[in-house]
């Protein structure tokens, strides 16, 4: 891999590529928010971004911290109240892609962001659902994105979060698809300079390899300079002190 | 039924006691954390806690033993990594046992509203597939529409006993105008048997725009003006929600000793929500 | 996706066809009269009209031959008294046979819902002791909640083909603001397979204030600039709702033959909602 | 009855007086709108008034002829979509008083507002159910206020559309309350100058009288110039031109 550009970058370039102008996303935090953002910086302006908090068609000019900044309220076209992101959008139908991240995935794209571990005595507690379920079930398209290591591209999940079928998962390494029989992840595009030896050894199951192996081009010096410039910016942003005004500094 | 205007220390007195359901609801924006603090001040115990996201706040709470049971569906730092308090209750049961009922955000709304709607149990299609209804069968269950014959997922309305939410302003008629984002705020509040409210200013009046979010004044039970209410998350148009604090707070609560070291300096050490904030210099 | 900005004629012409479940709604408030009006001179046939309350709009469309069916929860002319047309056609079948989905403004409000959640069903606590269930046995039934055995009322969801609004303004990306009183606008416009919004003027921005009620433009599929296009209902901002127009149109639709002499004079004889306004004196 | 007031006016002074201050009432058109707001402006000044259209918290200066006149939205605390008017408060259980009325009404208190005639085939199409059904089922205490005469006051309904149990029935000749054991309405109040054998006369079923029969006082000059100041305020306020103003009266 060149030395231009992170394992990181190269993974939300290639999650960001997949979006097509105008459709609607449901966005998490983090590498799907960046790659959303991105995309809809780049070659796809009327995405349409909801965060689960309540914000729809939002723009932000920095990345969230917490999928409920200020930032995403204040650029947003509406502001709802959060159970109509989950039945008036989502359950409706009216999302037609979701992120997801996770702990754990399978070969069938199945999730676990609840435990490592047994349920009810968890060697590591992890977060939960959140919105994962009903996006992954719900969402036209769902995409997976997720560093790769065979710690976490296991054959067997601790616990089922979310029951699968993404359409991709876009990993640090290159990108597996569903087979139209089997729906077993398959390894179908690399990333420039990396070995399909390299993939297999960062999978739990033995990775299966499409006939027609793709080679994903690397990052435009344009999605580079957008995507570096939204985390510069973010950085900036982020580091600013929050401080309160108090009121004569009176005792309340 | 008229609104009451008081200190929050008497509204907490008052209104949350020992072995209550309690929700502090505030999605990421507008989190009640001086509520979460004076429960912790006032050493209550038994608390059924219930929130989407747990946040700092619960970690907090859970940390100092307020609570014998947590309902949520997110348990994490938002974007940073785990609550380490609330996962050192689960993993190991410290300080004390903690029983969960686990959800998805999309079924934790649906059990809002259902509360909020005057309705037992509320139906979404979802936890298809998931592992969640075997971990939690007492409340996940199915109805079959009498139309359509499809199976769907049946969860139980959620009415705390108490629900506490922090807004930019109350008028003296004690309406309440929240601004922004408010996840669950609006079905949490018409849930609760009981709301209090913590605002940043009490004012003449709210001016609120037609079709704003208003809850009327007789339906809050008591409401305290608490400036920074919501620090380190945030209020829309008076502060931003404190980024750093939440990367800081990774560290502070990895460990049971800094934890309760910093929880006894900046929370049980302070008598108020503003001598907090000047505790953690969150103040000009 | 994007939003297609048209003349009313041709957003009828595109999106409401023959046979249609269409739900024009507003609740006193921004009632699409003037899309109902043009429904009424493009001369469709056989739609299923659905509306919590018909008012003077469907009493117009039915009188003239557009509905098959119907379904609502409160039939009359607010503050005057009775729809004649709507009372001709089910007393007397004029100008032909009506069927009717009748439901309380609860139950409505539930079967929306669900339509605008997705999901084939909803639930009140309601109906009970009525005789409304022996009369619509089809579309009112029972479900038990599995959590505290109480049995409870469930009405099927509600989507429209189309469902048609009028508000105050959209932006030139379709973005609809809609101020004041909304019944289940958005209930209905989210339950639409297709939704059409007519507006009494499209702008370059909306300026909503934040937490207001706005349609974003990609869920609207076409939009019409129509002004007074709520009239004789009202547009919050803009127009009053016209009371005189509500009490003379009891005398004009209490005979077949004046009602039809009115609709041929000031609907199907003029070219659009302007020529109506003109037509009855409602211009400046 | 005294000329100085009308049988209405009474109807609606005596309504209104049921009504205690600070009490959560959902309001319907017409009478019941009058006697709410007419108790608000005297002796009920923190009455909170909801119309089903979706306004908590109304404090109009004139009489709505619709459940959704402008006016209520402009003077209302809080405007909101209908559905949580009948989820959020009223299911809920917030609403402390409704008001309803009827084409016809037994000796139970449950009303037809649906049909005269047969379901299928009515002699007389009524507007139906509106808000009723779960008005009368919900709030905690319910009134029903109509003229009486033996046509409306009948032994047995035509189609039920709300199940009774009010605790009132305020009719232009007195009131009626339900006997405690056999829930039966009886007269229990009449007003001044009004006869037993008047009331017996313009009700459908054998109406028995309360051992205790009470006189309900007349409108007190304050009761009546408040109800028909705010009653010329409304006619005022109705009669007023409605035109629009159409840009260059050019063609839509």
């Amino acid at each position: 891999m060149s030395a231009d550009y992170t394992p990181d970058e190269m993974m939300t370039i290639a999650a960001s590529r997949r979006l097509k102008n105008g459709a609607v996303c449901f966005v998490g935090i983090g590498l799907p928010s960046a790659a959303c953002n991105l995309a809809r910086l780049t070659h796809a302006p009327d995405l349409v971004l909801i965060y689960e908090s309540g914000t729809v068609g939002t723009r932000p000019n920095v990345l969230p911290l917490s999928i409920g900044d200020g930032e995403l309220a204040e650029t947003a076209r509406s502001v709802i109240p959060l159970p109509e992101i989950f039945t008036h959008y989502l359950q409706r139908g009216r999302v037609d892609v979701g992120f997801l991240g996770a702990a754990q995935v399978d070969r069938f794209g199945n999730l676990n962001s609840t435990v490592i571990g047994e349920y009810a005595h968890p060697a590591v507690r992890l977060p939960g659902s959140g919105g994962a379920p009903e996006i992954a079930s719900q969402a036209r398209e769902v995409f997976v994105v997720m560093k790769q290591s065979a710690r976490t591209f296991v054959p067997k999940l601790d616990f089922t979060t979310s029951a699968g079928r993404p359409s991709a998962i876009i990993t640090d390494l290159g990108v597996l698809e569903p087979e139209v029989t089997t729906r077993e992840m398959v390894l179908v595009a690399l990333y420039e300079g990396v070995a399909v030896e390299q993939v297999r050894a960062a999978c739990g199951w033995p990775l299966r390899v499409a006939a027609a192996l793709a080679t994903i081009a690397p990052p435009t010096a344009d999605e580079l300079l957008v995507l570096r410039d939204l985390h510069a910016r973010t950085t900036r942003a982020h580091a600013a002190r929050v401080r309160i005004t108090l009121p004569n500094q009176g005792v309340t | 039924m008229s609104t009451q205007v008081m200190p929050l220390r008497d509204v907490i007195a008052r209104h949350v006691q020992d072995g209550m359901t309690v929700a502090l609801e505030g999605f990421t924006h507008l989190i009640p954390f001086a509520a979460g603090h004076e429960i912790i001040r006032q050493r209550r115990r038994d608390l059924t806690l219930v929130r989407m996201t747990p946040d700092l706040i619960y970690d907090q709470m859970i940390g100092m033993g307020c609570a014998k049971a947590l309902t949520f569906s997110w348990g994490g730092n938002p974007g940073v990594g785990s609550l380490h308090r609330l996962r050192d209750a689960i993993e190991h049961a410290w300080p004390h046992a903690l029983a969960i009922d686990e959800h998805s955000h999309a079924g934790m709304a649906v059990r809002y509203s259902a509360g909020a709607s005057g309705l037992p149990f509320g139906v979404l299609r979802g936890y298809t597939g998931t592992d969640l209804p075997a971990a939690n069968p007492a409340r996940i269950s199915q109805v079959t529409c009498p139309f359509t014959g499809e199976v769907l997922t049946a969860l139980p309305a959620i009415t705390p006993d108490v629900t506490v939410l922090h807004a930019q302003a109350a008028d003296r008629e004690g309406n309440v105008l929240l601004r922004g984002i408010v996840g669950a705020s609006r079905e949490a509040a018409m849930a609760a048997r009981t709301l209090v409210v913590t605002v940043e200013r009490i004012v003449d009046s709210i001016d609120a725009p037609m079709n704003a979010f208003v809850i009327p004044g007789w339906q809050v039970a008591a409401i305290a003006e608490v400036p920074g209410g919501a620090y380190p998350s945030y209020a829309l148009g008076h502060y931003a929600r404190d980024n750093a604090f939440y990367l800081a707070w990774d560290e502070i609560a990895r460990s049971r000793d800094t934890f309760l070291a910093w929880m006894e300096r900046h929370v049980l050490g302070t008598a108020d929500h503003a001598g907090f904030l000047r505790s953690v210099g969150a103040t000009e």
